[in-house]
C-alpha cells in the first residue's frame, strides 16, 4: 500500500485517549501524539515522560538580561556618555532608572517567552501531515484524536486499529503523508 | 436584553445546554458565517462615523498645532491628557480581569477575558495616540526612543514622562504578544471550522499551524501561565506610572504620594465597568446568554463594587491630605477644585463614581442588566471627570496667584474627545468581526468539568 | 532552522541598521558637497600654490564669529594685475565694474539655532583644517566633515588631540611632530575646561 | 500678526477687503512657494513631512535648498560682520529728546539703548523708546505721497507748493499757517523764523494735546515768567505728590527715577530713606511707591492743599478751618513737611489745575525748596502767546482767514478739543498739507499727505529736558520714502532739493561759527559720536517766587456731586503717537495689568454703587457728544472719578485704529483734564478687555516681603526666614561663573521698560488681544502687581518675574529629552531645538515663567525679516520658550573673556532688563565674584527668593520691600 503518515483512532472523551494512549506505551509503542480540542491532564508527560519543561527557565533568564540592558541604556545615557546637570540631580539617580529598567525586564521577558513558546512547538508550521487526516478537523472542536506515525518501528497498521476499537475509537483511519 | 436574569444560588458558569460542539460553533459562526447583525452594522458605522471626525481633527492640528486646543499657560495640559489617562485605565481594566483573575482561577474570567482583551487592544491605540498628538512637534516623538542619534543626545530618563512613554510602548507590545498566545487554539478552531477558502487561509496563516497536540498544549498552558504572572505586576505599574506623571510633579493637587494606587483604583473600576457594557452587549447581540451567564455579569458587577470602595478611600485621601496639611497652595488648590469654577466636575465624579455604584450591593441590581448597563456607563463618564480634575483645575491654580488661569475646551478639544471614541469603536467592532469572542478553549475545560460532575 | 527564531533575528537587525547605518550614508551626510560657485575658486592654486595665508581673504576670522567672506575689492588687489582677462574671472570684474555682490553658494550651511563662532576657535588654538579639512588642497572647495552634532561633540569632550600651536593654527598643512607639545599641556595653556563645553548653551541660543 | 488674525476669522467676503488678508497672503505665499518649487526627491519628502506636520523633521537630517552668501564688494571700513556697533542719536516724545544708542548688525538696527552719557537717560531706556526701533520698521507706516487722496509725487508737491508761494509772498504770507506740535529742535526753531522773515504775516501755531500749559500758567503767576524746572530729587528728604507724574512722564522722568530709587534703598543710603507722600484723584507710578498715600476726589484734594497750604503757612491760615476730610493724616504730613524745610519737594502732576501748581509752589516757597530742590531754567519749548494757540487757528479757519496750512507731525483732527471741531475748520482749507508718519486721520483729511521720516531716518536735532542738546543722525537709509520736517519746512523756503543733511549740518556749521567755536569737523564728529553737544545744558536761573500769589485764588468751590471724568494720558501709547506699535499696545498696563485696549477706570466703591462690573460697556454722554466705554474696576482709584485714558479709538492710521475707545471726543479746550457733569448709561453690554494678571493678591503665599524701615532698623533680619535649603542631593559646584540676578523691589517702579527691554533683545513675537485672552501672552520677563489692604486704597507692590533660573529646576527633571537643562555657569538653558513641545516643564514651574508657541507667532509677526535680532534664535511652532538671563550677551563676553585668557569682569554683562531699568532695580552679574553688584545685593539681609520652601534654590533673589511710613499716621493695613 501507499505511503502513510500514521494511524488516528478519534475518541470523544479524554478518558479513553489517556487510556489507549497508555496501553500503546506499554506495548512500547514510542511515535505517537495526540490531538485534543483543549489541554487533558497529564497526557504529555504520558507521551513523553522523560522531556522536562525549559520555557521558564529561557524566560526568567530573558528577564534577567532585560533588567541589566534596560538599566545600562540608562546608566550610559546619563551618567557615561552625556552627564548634564538635569535640575541639580546627580548623573546617577537610580531611584529614576528603576522604572524603565522593570519594563524593559518585563517587555524583554514576554517577548521571549513567546518567540520561545513558538520554538519549542515549531510554529509557524503551515502544514502538518496530521491535516490530512480527515477526522482532524474536529479535534480542535470536541473530538480527541490518537495518533501512532508509521515510522514507529512495530507499527502495524491493522493491530493499532483493534487497539483503538478495543478503547471505543468511534473512527479508526489511516493518514496519507 | 432581558430584564432580569434568574439567578440561583450556586449559578452554573456555563449554561446547561452547552456542548463542545455547540459552543465551538456558536461563537465560530460569528466569526465565519456571512450573514452580519444589523446592530453591528450600526455600531461600526457609528464608529467610522466617528474616526472620521478624527482624521478631520488629526489634519487640523498638524496644519496649525496644538493651539487649535484650549490649552494655556499655565493650563498646558487639557483634554489630551486626561483623555489619555481615561484610556489608559480602561485598557488597563481588560488586563486585570484577564490576567490577575487568572491567577487567581476565578472561573468566571475564562467567558469574559476575550472580550476584556479585545477591548483593551481597542482602547490602547487611544491611549498611545493621544500624548504623542498633544506635543508641540508632534514629528518628534520618537526623541523618546533610547537610540543613539546623530545628534548624541539620548532622552532624559529621570522624567516621569519618559517612563510614561516606555510603560506605554511595553504595555502594548506585551498585550498584543499575550492576547495572541491565548489566542492562537481558538484561531484554529476557527481555521478548522472555515468552509470558503479564504478564511481557511486567512485564520490558517494566524493559526500559524497550530494543531493541538499534548506539547502544544502543554506549552501553551506554562507560556500562558508565566505572562499571566508577568501581566499583573505590568498593569500595576502602567497605571502607577501614569500617577507618577502627575505625582513626579510639584503641582499643587497633582504632588501626592498616594497617585499610582489611586490611579490602579481608578483603573479597575472604569476597566470593569467597560467590559461590563462591552460583555451585556455581546451577550445579547450574540445570544450567547448560555455562555456569558449571569454568573459572570455577577462577578463583574462586584469588582466593580470593589473598585468603587477603593477609589471612595483613595478620594477622602485626597481632601484629607490638604485640609491636614499645612500647605496653603495645595490648600487653596483643594478649595478651588470643589468649590471654584471646575466644582460642578469634582461633585459628578463623586456621583458616579462613588455614590451611585453603591447601588450594587443590592443582588437584585446586579441581575439586572439595563441597571448594571447604566451604572457602567456613568462609572465611565465619572472616571472621565476625574481624570478632568485632576488635570485642569490643578493647573489653572498654581503656585502664583498672579498666574492663575482657566481653560476653556474648543470644538477641537471635543472633536479629538469623540475621535478617540470613534477609533476605539471601529477597532472593537472589526476585532468583534474577526476573532473569536469568547475564549473556546479554556470555556471548554470549564464545560468538560461540568460534564464530569 | 526554526522559524520563530529567524523572524525574531531579522526584526532586531532592521532596528539595528536603520539607527546604526541609514544615517551615516552619505545621501544623509551630504559629505563631499560641493555646489557650483560663480567663480570656480581654488583654494589649491591660492594656498598651496601661492601661500597665501588665510586671513588675506577671511579677515574677520580671529576677531568675529564670523569669518568673512573677501569682498570682491580683495580679489581686484591682485586679479587687477594678473589673469586680467581671464574669462573665468569675468563675473569678478563684473561684480566690481557693476558693485554688485558675487553670489557664492554656502557649503558649510549650519541651522540657523547654532551659533558658531570663528575666532574663539582660532584663540584657543583649533586649526582651519580642524573642521574644513584638507581645505588647502581643495580644488573647488567641498563639504569635509559630516557637521552632525555628534561630530561636533567629539571634539568638544576631548578637545586635546585637536589643538595645536597657536602659531599653525592657519597652517593647512601642519603635521603633529614628536616635539610638538602634548595635547593635554595646550589645553592646560589655553585655559581649556572641557566639561563645560559640551553644554547646550555653548552653541544653542 | 494681531491684526491679520483678528481679521482671519472674519466671514469671507470681508476677508477678502480687509488689509488684513493682504498681509495674510504676503505672510503665506513664501510657504507655497517652496512648496511649488521644483520637487526634487529630498523636496518632495520635506513637504511630506509638513504636511504631516512633522515639523522639525526638516530641520535635521539632510540639507534643506542652499543659501547664497553675498560679500561686499567694496567693505565699508570698520565694519565687522558679526559684530554688533552702536551710533547714538535721540528720540523725542512731545518735543523733548531722550538719547539713545541704537545697536547695529550688519548695518542694521536692531535695538535701542539708552544713552548713558545723556542726562536724559543715563543709560535707562523707556517702554516707548524700546519699541520705537519697531515703529521704525512697521510696514503699517505711511509710504506715498497722496494728493487729493490719489497716489502723487515729491516734484508734484513741490510745484504745487511754488505755486502757492508765488500768491503768498505777494501777500506777505497771509493766510499761511504752520502747526507743529512743541518744538526744541534748534536747526528747526531757526528755519521757522527763517520762513517768518520770508512770509510776515504767516503764523506759527503750536499744539500739543497732553501739554503742560497749567504748570507754565502757574510759574508765570508765581515766579513772573515761564520758567521749566529740574528737580534735585538728592536734596528732598520728603516728597509730596499730587498726582504727580514725577517718575512716570515728566521730561527727564527716567533720570529722576534713578535719583528717586537711589534714597529708597536702606542698604545702600546707610539705613536713611526718603519719605513719599502722595494724594491723587487716579493711581501713579509714585503714588504706588509711596509710603502714605490718599485717594481723593479733585475738589477734595483741592481742600487737602489750601489745608496743607494753611498748616506750612504758605497760605492764609484761616484754611485751616474749612474742614477737610483726613485732617489728621495731612496735619502729620505737614509736621513732617516744615520739620525738612528746604529738603522737601511737593509735586503736581500736568493735569492738576493751575490753582493746584499755585498751591504747590506756595508750598515749595514757603519750605525753601526752590533753589534746593527746585532749579528753574528757561523754557526748553517755549510755547508762543495764545493767538499762536490751537484755537486761535481753528478761529482763523473757520472764519476763512487760512488758506494754506502745513502741518508737521501732529494730529489735531483726532486729538483737538473736541468742541472746536478741527475737521470742519480744516475742511475750509483750500490747501493743506500734513507730514504725518502714519496716514492718521488729520492726514487723511488734509489735501496733501507727505509720509514723514522716522526719527532713526533723518538728520535732526532736539534738546532735552534740561536744555542739552543732541543731534539725531539718521541709523538707517530712508525705508518708505519718507520726508523730515526740515526737508518740507525748505521747500517752502523755496528750495526745490532739500537734504535733510545739509540743512542740518549748515546750521550747526553756522550756529558753530557764532558760537566761536573753531574746528567744525571735530565738533560735529564728536557730538554725533558722544551723541550730545557738549555743554549745552540750559544755565538755571534765578526768580523770585510771589509770595502774595495765593492772594489771586478766588474761594475754595464747593465740590459737586454726581461723577466726573478724568481725562489722563495711557502710560504707553504717549496720547496716541504710539498707539500703531504692537509692542506697547501688548505691554500690560502697571496697574489694570490691561493689553489691546483702554477702560474707563472707575472705584471699586463707586462701581458697586453704579452696579458695574470689569467690561461692561458704559455710555457716556456730555454735551451731545457720546464714548461707548468698557469699565474697569481699579482699586485706589478716588471714589466717583472716572478716568478715560486718552490715545485709542484712532479711525484711521496704523495698527492702532479701532482699538479702545476715544476720550479726546469728550475732551474740551475749556476743561482738558476734567469734565463734570456728564452722563452715564450702562448699554447692557458686555466688552472682554484682555487683562493679564489672574489674581490680584498674593494668597497667602510668601511672594512679597515686606515691612518698615523702622522694623528695619531694629532688627535687620526680621524678614529672614531660618535657613532650609538642605538637599539629599550632592551639591553641584559652580567654580568658574554662577550667574545670577538680584531684583530690588524698593527700586522697581513698574514702568514695563525692561518688559519691552527683553521684547526686542529676544525677538519675543506680540500674540494678539484674542490669543492674550487666551493666556497665550509670550513676554518673557512679566511685573506682578500685588495689592494688599484696603481695596479702595491699598498698598501696591510691584514684582518683576523673569525665570528663576533655579539650581534644583523641576522643569529640568520633568522634560523626557534633555531640552532643558543647566550649564556650568548654572543657566538653566532652554534648548529650543531639542524641545518636543510636551510642556511638562511650564506645568511643573512654580513661577510660571515658561511660555509656549501654540501658534507660529514669529513667523505670523509681520515684522520684517531684518528686524529680528540674529543672536537669537526666532522659536517656532511648538517649542518652549523662557527667560535667558541674556544667554547671548552672556556668551559674547565670555568668549571675548577667554579670548585674553581673563574672567568676564563685573558690569561687563549687562541683561537687557536691567539695561533699560531706570532706577537699577535688576543687577545681573557672577555671584561668585565678592564684590560685583549681584553678591552685594545677595548679601543684604533684605534678599530672599520666592517659595523658597521649595528648595529650587533660585538664582533669581529679590530685596524686601521696605517702606518709611510717618509714625505719626497710623500704618494704613496693618
Amino acid at each position: 500500500m501507499s505511503q502513510i503518515f500514521g494511524i488516528v483512532g478519534v475518541f470523544d472523551r479524554p478518558e479513553a485517549v489517556t487510556d489507549a494512549a497508555k496501553h500503546l506505551r506499554s506495548l512500547g509503542f514510542r511515535a505517537m501524539d495526540a490531538y485534543t480540542p483543549y489541554p487533558v491532564e497529564g497526557l504529555d508527560q504520558l507521551l513523553r515522560p522523560q522531556r522536562r519543561m525549559m520555557l521558564p527557565l529561557v524566560m526568567f533568564a530573558a528577564a534577567v538580561a532585560g533588567a541589566a540592558w534596560g538599566y545600562f541604556i540608562q546608566t550610559w545615557d546619563e551618567v557615561l556618555n552625556y552627564p548634564i546637570n538635569v535640575g541639580g540631580r546627580p548623573h546617577n539617580s537610580w531611584p529614576a532608572f528603576i522604572v524603565g529598567t522593570f519594563e524593559f525586564m518585563l517587555l524583554v521577558t514576554i517577548a521571549a517567552g513567546l518567540f520561545g513558546f513558538l520554538a519549542s512547538c515549531r510554529l509557524p508550521r503551515l502544514y502538518h501531515p496530521i491535516f490530512n487526516a480527515d477526522a482532524f478537523g474536529r479535534a480542535s472542536v470536541d473530538r480527541f484524536v490518537l495518533c501512532v506515525e508509521a515510522r514507529d518501528p512495530s507499527f502495524e497498521v491493522e493491530h493499532l486499529r483493534r487497539i483503538f476499537e478495543r478503547f471505543g475509537a468511534e473512527r479508526v483511519a489511516e493518514v496519507p503523508a | 436584553m432581558t430584564v432580569l436574569i434568574d439567578l440561583p444560588r450556586e449559578a452554573p458558569v456555563v449554561g446547561p445546554g452547552v456542548t463542545l460542539r455547540s459552543l465551538s460553533e456558536e461563537v465560530s459562526n460569528r466569526v465565519l458565517l456571512p450573514n452580519t447583525p444589523r446592530w453591528w452594522w450600526i455600531g461600526f458605522a457609528l464608529g467610522m462615523a466617528l474616526l472620521l471626525t478624527f482624521v478631520v481633527q488629526l489634519i487640523w492640528l498638524f496644519i496649525n498645532g496644538v493651539g487649535i486646543w484650549g490649552i494655556n499657560i499655565p493650563v498646558a495640559w487639557g483634554f489630551a491628557i486626561a483623555e489619555y489617562v481615561w484610556w489608559i485605565a480602561l485598557a488597563s481594566g481588560g488586563t486585570i480581569v484577564s490576567a490577575l483573575f487568572f491567577l487567581t482561577r476565578s472561573p468566571w474570567r475564562s467567558a469574559t477575558n476575550r472580550i476584556a482583551e479585545t477591548m483593551l487592544l481597542s482602547a490602547a491605540p487611544c491611549a498611545g495616540l493621544l500624548p504623542i498628538m498633544h506635543l508641540g512637534r508632534q514629528g518628534l516623538f520618537y526623541w523618546l526612543f533610547p537610540y543613539s542619534s546623530v545628534m548624541g543626545v539620548w532622552p532624559q530618563v529621570r522624567s516621569p514622562l519618559w517612563w510614561d512613554f516606555v510603560c506605554l510602548l511595553c504595555y502594548i507590545l506585551m498585550s498584543i504578544m499575550y492576547y495572541y498566545t491565548g489566542l492562537l487554539p481558538d484561531l484554529a478552531t476557527v481555521r478548522d471550522l472555515a468552509r470558503t477558502r479564504w478564511k481557511q487561509v486567512f485564520y490558517g496563516v494566524l493559526a500559524l499551524g497550530w494543531h493541538g497536540s499534548a506539547r502544544h498544549w502543554r506549552n501553551q498552558q506554562t507560556v500562558y501561565a508565566v505572562m499571566s504572572a508577568i501581566m499583573a505586576p505590568m498593569v500595576i505599574s502602567v497605571h502607577s506610572v501614569v500617577g507618577l506623571d502627575f505625582a513626579g510633579g510639584i503641582t499643587p493637587g497633582w504632588h501626592s504620594t498616594q497617585f499610582p494606587p489611586y490611579f490602579f483604583f481608578g483603573a479597575v473600576i472604569s476597566g470593569t465597568a467597560l467590559i461590563m457594557m462591552l460583555t451585556i452587549l455581546v451577550r445579547w447581540g450574540y445570544g450567547l446568554e448560555d455562555v456569558l451567564t449571569g454568573y459572570h455579569l455577577n462577578a463583574l458587577a462586584k469588582v466593580m463594587l470593589v473598585g468603587s470602595v477603593m477609589l471612595g478611600y483613595a478620594y477622602v485621601w485626597e481632601a484629607w491630605g490638604p485640609i491636614y496639611g499645612s500647605d496653603v497652595a495645595e490648600r487653596t488648590q483643594f478649595f478651588y477644585r470643589i468649590f471654584g469654577f471646575y466644582a460642578a466636575c469634582y461633585w459628578g465624579k463623586i456621583v458616579l463614581n462613588i455614590v451611585i455604584p453603591q447601588l450594587l450591593w443590592l443582588p437584585i441590581v446586579r441581575r439586572s442588566e439595563v441597571l448594571l448597563f447604566s451604572i457602567s456607563a456613568g462609572i465611565i463618564v465619572g472616571m472621565w471627570l476625574e481624570r478632568f480634575v485632576i488635570v485642569i483645575p490643578s493647573l489653572s491654580h498654581g503656585y502664583m496667584p498672579s498666574y492663575w488661569g482657566v481653560f476653556f475646551p474648543t470644538f477641537w478639544d471635543w472633536a479629538a474627545l469623540a475621535g478617540t471614541i470613534g477609533l476605539f469603536l471601529s477597532l472593537f467592532f472589526l476585532l468583534l468581526k474577526l476573532v473569536p469572542i469568547v475564549s473556546m478553549s479554556e470555556v471548554r475545560e470549564i464545560v468538560a468539568k461540568e460534564r464530569s460532575r | 532552522m526554526n522559524t520563530a527564531l529567524v523572524l525574531s533575528a531579522l526584526l532586531f537587525l532592521v532596528l539595528l541598521l536603520s539607527v546604526w547605518v541609514v544615517p551615516v550614508m552619505g545621501y544623509n551626510t551630504q559629505q563631499r558637497y560641493q555646489p557650483e560657485q560663480p567663480v570656480p575658486f581654488s583654494h589649491k592654486h591660492h594656498v598651496a600654490g601661492l601661500g597665501l595665508d588665510c586671513r588675506y581673504c577671511h579677515t574677520s576670522v580671529e576677531t568675529s564669529s564670523f569669518a568673512g567672506i573677501p569682498p570682491t575689492e580683495t580679489c581686484m588687489t591682485c586679479h587687477s594685475q594678473i589673469w586680467t582677462h581671464a574669462a573665468v574671472l569675468e563675473p569678478v570684474r563684473q561684480s566690481f565694474a557693476t558693485g554688485v555682490p558675487l553670489r557664492w553658494t554656502e557649503v558649510y550651511r549650519l541651522p540657523d539655532y547654532v551659533y558658531f563662532n570663528h575666532s574663539i576657535h582660532i584663540a584657543k588654538g583649533i586649526g582651519c583644517t580642524e573642521c574644513h579639512g584638507p581645505i588647502g588642497d581643495m580644488a573647488l572647495t567641498w563639504k569635509w566633515p559630516t557637521l552632525y552634532m555628534s561630530w561636533c561633540l567629539s571634539c568638544h569632550r576631548d578637545p586635546a588631540p585637536h589643538l595645536r600651536p597657536l602659531n599653525q593654527v592657519f597652517n593647512p598643512f601642519w603635521k603633529r611632530t614628536p616635539d610638538t607639545p602634548s595635547g593635554k599641556l595646550l589645553m592646560a595653556a589655553y585655559h581649556i575646561h572641557p566639561e563645560t563645553l559640551s553644554d547646550c548653551g555653548v552653541c544653542h541660543r | 500678526m494681531s491684526i491679520a488674525h483678528r481679521d482671519y476669522w472674519r466671514s469671507l467676503e470681508e476677508l477678502a477687503e480687509s488689509p488684513g488678508f493682504a498681509q495674510l497672503v504676503e505672510r503665506e505665499a513664501p510657504r507655497f512657494r517652496d512648496m511649488l518649487g521644483p520637487l526634487d526627491r529630498r523636496n518632495f519628502l520635506r513637504l511630506m513631512a509638513a504636511a504631516m506636520a512633522l515639523g522639525g523633521l526638516s530641520d535635521c537630517g539632510p540639507e534643506a535648498e542652499p543659501r547664497q552668501l553675498l560679500p561686499y564688494v567694496e567693505q565699508p571700513p570698520g565694519i565687522v560682520p558679526g559684530q554688533a556697533r552702536y551710533y547714538a542719536t535721540a528720540t523725542t516724545r512731545s518735543g523733548f529728546a531722550t538719547g539713545v544708542l541704537i545697536e547695529h548688525r550688519m548695518a542694521r538696527p536692531v535695538k535701542v539703548e539708552g544713552n548713558p552719557d545723556h542726562p536724559a537717560s543715563l543709560g535707562a531706556a523707556s517702554a516707548i523708546m524700546q519699541a520705537s526701533i519697531l515703529e521704525l520698521y512697521d510696514p503699517r507706516r505711511a509710504q506715498t505721497i497722496l494728493g487729493q487722496g490719489q497716489i502723487d509725487s515729491w516734484e508734484h508737491l513741490i510745484t504745487a507748493l511754488f505755486d502757492r508761494r508765488e500768491q503768498l509772498l505777494a501777500r506777505g504770507g497771509a493766510g499761511l499757517r504752520l502747526l507743529t506740535g512743541a518744538v526744541t529742535s534748534p536747526s528747526l526753531r531757526a528755519q521757522i523764523a527763517l520762513l517768518q522773515q520770508q512770509f510776515p504775516a504767516m503764523r506759527w501755531h503750536q499744539w500739543e494735546p497732553l501739554g503742560r500749559g497749567n504748570e507754565r500758567i502757574a510759574s508765570e503767576r508765581m515766579l513772573g515768567r515761564p520758567l521749566d524746572r529740574r528737580f534735585d530729587l538728592d536734596n528732598a528728604d520728603i516728597i509730596f505728590a499730587i498726582e504727580s507724574d514725577l517718575i512716570s512722564n515728566v521730561p527727564g522722568w527716567l533720570a529722576y527715577a534713578r535719583q528717586f530709587a537711589a534714597h529708597r534703598r536702606p542698604d545702600e543710603t546707610g539705613g536713611k530713606m526718603s519719605r513719599i507722600y502722595a494724594i491723587e484723584s487716579t493711581p501713579t507710578l509714585i503714588g504706588a511707591k509711596a509710603d502714605h498715600r490718599l485717594a481723593l476726589g479733585p475738589a477734595d484734594l483741592a481742600a487737602a492743599m489750601r489745608y496743607l497750604a494753611a498748616i506750612t503757612g504758605a497760605g492764609p491760615q484761616d484754611w485751616q478751618q474749612t474742614p477737610v476730610a483726613d485732617a489728621a493724616w495731612l496735619r502729620a504730613a505737614a509736621d513732617d513737611l516744615n520739620q525738612h524745610k528746604g529738603r522737601v519737594l511737593v509735586h503736581a502732576g500736568r493735569e492738576q489745575p493751575v490753582e493746584i501748581h499755585l498751591l504747590a509752589d506756595a508750598i515749595n516757597n514757603a519750605l525753601g525748596a526752590f533753589g534746593q530742590t527746585i532749579r528753574l531754567i528757561e523754557p526748553v519749548a517755549p510755547s508762543g502767546s495764545t493767538d499762536q494757540s490751537l484755537e486761535a487757528l481753528v478761529g482763523d479757519m473757520t472764519a476763512g482767514r487760512v488758506d494754506t496750512l502745513v502741518m508737521l507731525e501732529t494730529n489735531p483732527v483726532y486729538d483737538a478739543p473736541a468742541d472746536l471741531d478741527f475737521t470742519a475748520a480744516l475742511n475750509r482749507v483750500p490747501l493743506s498739507v500734513s507730514l504725518a508718519l502714519y496716514a492718521d486721520e488729520t492726514a487723511m483729511a488734509s489735501t496733501w499727505l507727505v509720509p514723514a521720516t522716522q526719527e532713526y531716518e533723518a538728520w535732526g536735532d532736539a534738546r532735552a529736558f534740561d536744555g542739552t542738546i543732541t543731534i539725531q543722525q539718521p541709523q538707517v537709509r530712508r525705508l518708505y520714502n519718507g520726508h523730515s520736517p526740515h526737508e518740507l519746512l525748505a521747500v517752502l523756503h523755496g528750495n526745490t532739493l532739500p537734504i535733510d543733511y545739509q540743512l542740518v549740518r549748515d546750521f550747526w556749521q553756522n550756529e558753530t561759527h557764532q558760537r566761536g567755536i573753531g574746528d567744525f569737523d571735530r565738533f560735529w564728529h564728536e557730538a554725533l559720536r558722544i551723541g550730545i553737544v557738549e555743554n549745552s545744558a540750559a544755565p538755571t536761573v534765578t526768580a523770585t517766587p510771589n509770595a502774595s500769589a495765593l492772594t489771586s485764588l478766588q474761594a475754595a468751590e464747593k465740590p459737586v456731586p454726581g461723577v466726573q471724568l478724568l481725562f489722563r494720558e495711557d502710560p504707553l501709547v504717549g496720547g496716541g503717537r504710539d498707539v500703531n506699535n504692537p509692542w506697547l499696545l501688548e505691554t500690560p498696563r502697571p496697574f489694570t495689568r490691561l493689553t489691546w485696549d483702554n477702560a474707563a477706570l472707575i472705584a471699586p466703591a463707586t462701581a458697586k454703587r453704579l452696579g458695574l462690573g470689569i467690561g461692561d460697556v458704559l455710555e457716556i454722554a456730555d454735551h451731545g457728544r457720546k464714548v461707548r466705554a468698557p469699565v474697569f474696576v481699579l482699586p485706589g482709584q478716588a471714589a466717583d472719578c472716572i478716568t478715560l485714558p486718552l490715545g485709542f479709538g484712532h479711525t484711521a492710521g496704523g495698527l492702532g485704529a479701532d482699538i479702545g475707545f476715544d476720550a479726546y471726543r469728550l475732551r474740551t479746550s475749556a476743561a482738558p483734564w476734567i469734565t463734570r457733569g456728564a452722563t452715564l448709561s450702562r448699554t447692557g453690554e458686555t466688552y472682554r478687555l484682555a487683562t493679564v494678571q489672574g489674581h490680584d493678591r498674593v494668597a497667602g503665599r510668601d511672594l512679597v516681603r515686606e515691612g518698615t524701615l523702622t522694623e528695619y532698623q531694629d532688627n535687620p533680619d526680621f524678614l529672614r526666614r531660618p535657613e532650609t535649603d538642605q538637599s539629599l542631593y550632592p551639591e553641584y559646584k559652580y567654580p568658574r561663573y554662577a550667574w545670577a540676578m538680584a531684583i530690588d523691589l524698593n527700586s522697581c517702579i513698574g514702568c514695563q521698560s525692561c518688559v519691552v527691554a527683553c521684547q526686542a533683545e529676544n525677538n519675543i513675537p506680540t500674540v494678539g488681544k484674542d490669543m492674550v485672552l487666551q493666556e497665550r501672552i509670550m513676554h518673557w520677563l512679566r511685573i506682578d502687581r500685588y495689592y494688599h489692604g484696603p481695596v479702595d486704597n491699598p498698598a501696591v507692590a510691584f514684582e518683576p518675574v523673569p525665570c528663576m533660573h533655579c539650581e534644583q529646576a523641576p522643569c529640568e527633571v520633568v522634560c523626557p529629552v534633555h531640552a532643558t537643562v543647566h550649564d556650568h555657569d548654572g543657566l538653566n538653558l532652554m534648548v529650543y531645538n531639542r524641545c518636543i513641545g510636551t510642556r511638562f516643564c511650564s506645568n511643573n514651574c512654580p513661577y510660571k515663567v515658561r511660555r509656549f508657541n501654540y501658534f507660529g507667532f514669529a513667523e505670523r509677526d509681520d515684522r520684517p525679516p531684518e528686524s529680528w535680532n540674529p543672536e537669537v534664535t526666532v522659536r517656532n511652532r511648538g517649542v518652549m520658550e523662557k527667560c535667558t538671563y541674556c544667554i547671548q550677551r552672556i556668551r559674547h563676553a565670555e568668549i571675548e573673556a577667554d579670548k585674553q585668557d581673563r574672567l568676564v569682569p563685573d558690569g561687563a554683562i549687562q541683561t537687557a532688563c536691567q539695561q533699560s531699568c531706570p532706577t537699577q532695580a535688576i543687577i545681573f552679574g557672577n555671584r561668585n565674584d565678592r564684590d560685583s553688584g549681584v553678591a552685594r545685593r545677595k548679601a543684604s539681609l533684605l534678599d530672599y527668593t520666592l517659595l523658597d520652601e521649595l528648595n529650587t534654590r533660585p538664582r533669581t533673589s529679590y530685596a524686601a520691600l521696605i517702606r518709611n511710613p510717618n509714625p505719626k499716621i497710623g500704618d494704613r493695613e496693618a
